[in-house]
């Protein structure tokens, strides 16, 4: 059973993400309104929400410390949120400022924080790899820090994500792969491109455990997710991990979404599990008050991110040349030892 | 359809011209046929299949997994049985997932059958920045294939150009690399500049490889390019017209083959030579197209100069996106460079 | 059961495919001795020689026709005998000479017969795509011909591998995937690279059937074989099979072997698939005579090839300029149209 | 340890110098480790780890699956935990299944990041031919990565550079591709020529990336290479020094950062620049060398020449091999022609 207490901090965590990425939708959209220009506005690029995949994102970081690894992909506040990732540079970063994470020159689908162990990347499933790397070096290190990568139901088809499996697999990693099902990779249906119905099929073959939440369930995922960090964090090897969650918004801010069902997004906004957790939260005693003043600090938080991000300055544009190497691109040494080489006339 | 004799005066989009040579070829031949990721309802997420489920349905316009190793591998092995698979590559910047294919594979099975085994597949991506996509997708990496002995590699600037080498990439027996630049296709939410759309004529026509197109005549400077660049090198030629300096603008339209001939010809003229890309600057087009100069004519050349990007990851930002991908004025000033620094 | 025909075919083969390595194997080291130098001698650059392995090759090919298509990795002497690649033009090839299949500029690795569909490559996992791609073809044109993909125990970690799995199960191709168990990647035995015991075990997790022939036994391999070609052209989807063989002689030619067990290497020998094959004809009533009568043919079918390989002339320098593109590179045209183009003008 | 001041006599092959540094950082640092294919019982197809596993165990010199995305990736999440890795990929043809992973993910990451990561990670990978092992195991790809912003490409030529050189790479906090070349190794299997064996002081040292090394001074003509072809050229240099031509070779030794300021100095002595690569002659090496002094000093270039592998796979018959990969006599051809042309 999980306590009260952690209810009423995974609930926080998943209005403040819920609260964020409506927040930035609106950001996003200024400047691109009525005609729709992707480099417009104070958010230019793309922008993926994850509007409806809280659940995933705070069942399974709740379990974590700061020492532990989390890589996400190109849809990662909900998760960056959950695992603690600093609010205000992270938000700075989207809005490419020069305090942001990375000076602004990652962007949304590149967020680093090295204080909580947080990383990202654009491309499908290639996170999985660097995550099996963080649970190596745990390892070798005799550390009881553990590894998660999350990935799309779409990228379990990506030959990153496989051979991440049996890496972590062969070498006993305390490492967690998530998957977060939400149907849809932008506008192909999993029935079109993936084999198996649940992903976390695929386990089996790569021996391991594998398991599904297939309901968008905070207190199931976290009990879940429990587990399968625990497995790792006794040293008991990798777990594959399923999550049912729903997109709630476009695969990226723009996307007509003209291939989707209307009845896929309605079923998608109905089945809320913010709405799942705060009637459970109910029937744990806790009121209206209650429950607008977790919201509302939550908004404040975002709203403070937010007004903070939009104050930080510009990066000048010859920023740009640094940061490519952060040694002098001659590396350690500048000078050449000079030895007497006896028979080394060609130097 | 309109004789090609007439004045044609109908103009397209890009996308819409490339589009319209993909569907003539797939009316024309039943071996031809399109995958990638969301190219069947979507269309293309940068619009390069938009209507063509309709016409030709699931089989011949597919939607794949994401597994590009897999699904472009699967299009080598079609092409080796005499398909001729379009593959997309959502952005050009996935390569690395499935560059064994494309370089091992793909580029190299004609070479190491001694001709025996041929394979015809277009393998279209789109390519660069200036939206503000950060690194991992808003690359050109044009010098990374061009650097692939046994791919022709296809850079369009225009609606018309890009229909012409789109009929031939499809109509020839060897892989053809066919890079569009998102910015110039005409997609309804990343406005295009006015270049690319320009008047296309309804038949078909073929646009050979490695035939250079000299967009603008000049006298005073070279200025070779290719893809967005072109658009921004007549803009700077504008600009300079009005200062008195008169640019030639050479548009590649293919990196390989190279059009070396056209190059050393304006050079010979010009004595000036500006390389402008949008791909990071060692070791790729630039060197590339001053090493051929030099090596062709080296007295010839009075004076180079290389705009690309520096060489450093795409930034996110925008300030630091508009310092690193080359424009107008940066083109401007190296060729006032070129032309005062002798 | 199988047919003493089909058995006698299947022995032919196989002895056809031992002698073949052998020879080889004396071929290559000529030149090379006493000091072992790699570019040396007739056969230079690396010599993957299957001896051991003949099983899985003729107990699947011996169900596929000219227009099915076979994708071999680096290992793929004894697959292409069994598949018919024309002996005398392999034999060439692998010889460096202008005759040979590719002109002696793919050697042993890349060994390409378009008149039976056979295709090489020499990196890991990486022909099972484009088998696949085969078996799509197939699909589309509605022919009822079926796809294999060879690749050894080593490669079933790869993800060119994996995806493939996916992309052909998904798409319910007519394509079989076989892997050769030699219980070795090089010097890596597989318990130390792969989580699960059996290959065959990673189908189910892509919705597929699995099957391991788990002795090295060509009737049991082509019964097998027989069941999963049959499901690939009756059109009812793909196939994974893993059959147990055994590498008689080092990774590569020089290999010195160091890291491999004496008892391993023993018992590699003793089990002998073509001894195993012998004893069943003899049981079904083939004496000395008929043996041997059947191993001289295929000694002699060896010898004349190697024979006339090596009677054939070498390539010129000159030829490595050819064949890049099979079209000249500037395509399929070499003039631009002349159509007026009204507005036109930047052109 | 020998003191540095001493003369040293002990030569070494080009792996056991490799072996030797590695085998230091290994004993000084308990963070690096080594992984890769065959690497531990084997040591290395190539000597690369010839003797760690007896010393290291298999903790530290560690065996992997034929998986070179996750293995390589694994490098880069541990790196990136602070641990400084040294990945091997066993034959750099074999980067196409792994390049997303190197691109964008190694390469990328500090830069995204604004710094706040890094990625002290060492990948190493054998390249070249001259052995007939064809299209798929001969290449250098020299030109490929340099083109990546992100990455140190180390190339050594001899012992002693190849020791000083991984010195530097493995204690370099950002990320370092190490490329050597199989025939310069000293294998047993594959014979050496003499160059790369040289005198190798016990102790370590490191050598700054950046510094190209004049490994010949001469008057007439400025050969700049790299790897291989180092010794090639001063074979070459020798028999024109016997006809009267003076021939300067310079070893890059690293592709980046590029010694350009060298490669200057000496075209401004000598006038005329042969560029000589194992790699695709374009979009590579060759072009980016040229166009480097091109840009840096025009007036100074009176004369160039490119020797590299034309833009076809590398052929497996040894006469096609030949052919393509330059000699010293393809290189002594170029100077003549340099020399004489004017
Ligand atoms: C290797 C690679 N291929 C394709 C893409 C383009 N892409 C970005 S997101 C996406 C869909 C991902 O779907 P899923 O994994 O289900 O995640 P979701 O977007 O649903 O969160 C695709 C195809 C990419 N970024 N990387
Ligand atoms: C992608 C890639 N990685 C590594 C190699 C080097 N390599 C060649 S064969 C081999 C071992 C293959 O083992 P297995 O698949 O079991 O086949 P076997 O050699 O046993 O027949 C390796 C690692 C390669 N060719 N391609
Ligand atoms: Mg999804
Ligand atoms: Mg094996």
């Amino acid at each position: 059973m999980v306590s009260l207490g952690r209810m009423r901090e995974l609930y926080a965590d998943m209005v403040t993400a819920r609260h964020y990425e409506e927040r930035l939708q609106e950001e996003y959209l200024e400047g691109k309104q009525p005609a729709f220009d992707i480099s417009a506005g104070p958010i230019p690029g793309e922008l993926h929400l994850a509007a409806g995949q809280e659940a995933a994102a705070v069942g399974v970081c709740h379990h974590l410390r700061a020492d532990d690894t989390v890589t996400a992909p190109h849809r990662p506040h909900h998760v960056a949120i959950a695992k603690g990732v600093d609010l205000k540079r992270m938000t700075a970063e989207i809005f490419g400022r020069k305090t942001g994470l990375g000076k602004g020159k990652g962007g949304h689908m590149h967020l680093f924080d090295p204080d909580v162990n947080f990383a990202c990347s654009g491309i499908i499933a290639e996170g999985c790899p660097p995550a099996a790397g963080a649970a190596l070096a745990a390892k070798k290190r005799n550390e009881d820090s553990v590894a998660v990568a999350f990935l799309g139901e779409g990228a379990i088809d990506q030959g990153a994500f496989l051979e991440s499996l049996n890496f972590a697999s062969v070498h006993d990693l305390p490492v967690v792969f998530v998957v977060e099902d939400n149907d849809w990779a932008i506008s192909m249906p999993k029935e079109r491109v993936t084999d198996v119905e649940n992903g976390s099929d695929r386990a089996a073959g790569f021996d391991m455990p594998g398991f599904r939440v297939d309901r968008d369930d905070a207190l199931a995922v976290y009990e879940a997710a429990g587990e399968a960090i625990g497995r790792a964090r006794d040293q008991n090897g990798p777990t594959l991990l399923e999550v049912q969650v729903h997109r709630r918004m476009g695969h990226f801010m723009g996307d007509p979404q003209t291939y989707r069902p209307d009845d896929d997004e309605e079923a998608a906004l109905a089945r809320d599990s913010i709405d799942r957790l705060e009637s459970t939260l109910r029937d744990h005693g806790l009121g209206d008050d209650d429950l607008s003043a977790i919201r509302g600090d939550a908004e404040e938080r975002v709203e403070e991110a937010i007004a903070w991000a939009k104050e930080q300055p510009q990066p000048a544009p010859e920023d740009a040349y640094d940061d490519v190497f952060v040694n002098p691109p001659s590396g350690v040494t500048t000078e050449e030892p000079d030895f007497d080489l006896a028979g080394g006339d060609d130097r | 359809m309109s004789d090609a004799d007439d004045a044609v005066d109908r103009e397209l989009t890009m996308s819409r011209a490339m589009v319209e040579s993909i569907a003539h070829e797939m009316r024309a031949n039943e071996e031809v046929f399109y995958m990638g990721e969301d190219v069947a309802d979507y269309g293309g997420i940068f619009d390069s299949t938009q209507g063509l489920l309709d016409e030709f349905g699931r089989d011949r316009i597919m939607d794949v997994p994401i597994s590009e190793t897999a699904y472009l591998g699967a299009a080598v092995g079609a092409a080796q049985e005499g398909m001729r698979p379009i593959a997309e590559l959502m952005f050009v910047d996935f390569f690395g997932v499935a560059m064994d294919q494309i370089y091992n594979q793909l580029a190299k099975n004609t070479y190491m059958s001694g001709g025996n085994v041929n394979v015809p597949l277009v393998l279209t991506a789109a390519v660069g920045g200036t939206y503000n996509d950060a690194a991992q997708h808003s690359q050109t990496l044009y010098g990374t294939f061009a650097h692939v002995p046994g791919l022709k590699v296809v850079v369009p600037s225009t609606a018309y150009d890009a229909k012409g080498l789109m009929h031939n990439a499809i109509r020839d027996d060897d892989p053809v690399m066919y890079l569009f630049h998102k910015r110039l296709m005409g997609i309804g939410w990343m406005p295009a500049p006015d270049g690319p759309k320009t008047p296309v004529p309804e038949t078909d026509y073929t646009i050979p490889f490695g035939s250079a197109d000299v967009k603008r005549e000049g006298a005073d400077v070279t200025v070779v390019t290719l893809g967005l660049h072109v658009h921004r090198a007549l803009d700077a030629a504008e600009s300079l017209a009005a200062g008195g300096i008169d640019a030639e603008v050479i548009d590649l339209r293919t990196l390989v083959p190279l059009d070396t001939e056209t190059i050393l010809e304006s050079v010979r003229k010009t004595g000036r030579l500006v390389v402008v890309d949008e791909d990071y600057r060692s070791f790729g087009v630039t060197g590339e197209i001053i090493a051929s100069v030099a090596d062709g004519d080296l007295d010839a050349l009075d004076a180079v100069e290389r705009v690309a990007v520096p060489d450093v990851p795409i930034p996110y930002a925008r300030p630091m996106e508009n310092e690193v991908i080359p424009d107008a004025t940066d083109i401007e000033a190296s060729v006032r460079e070129v032309v005062s620094g002798e």
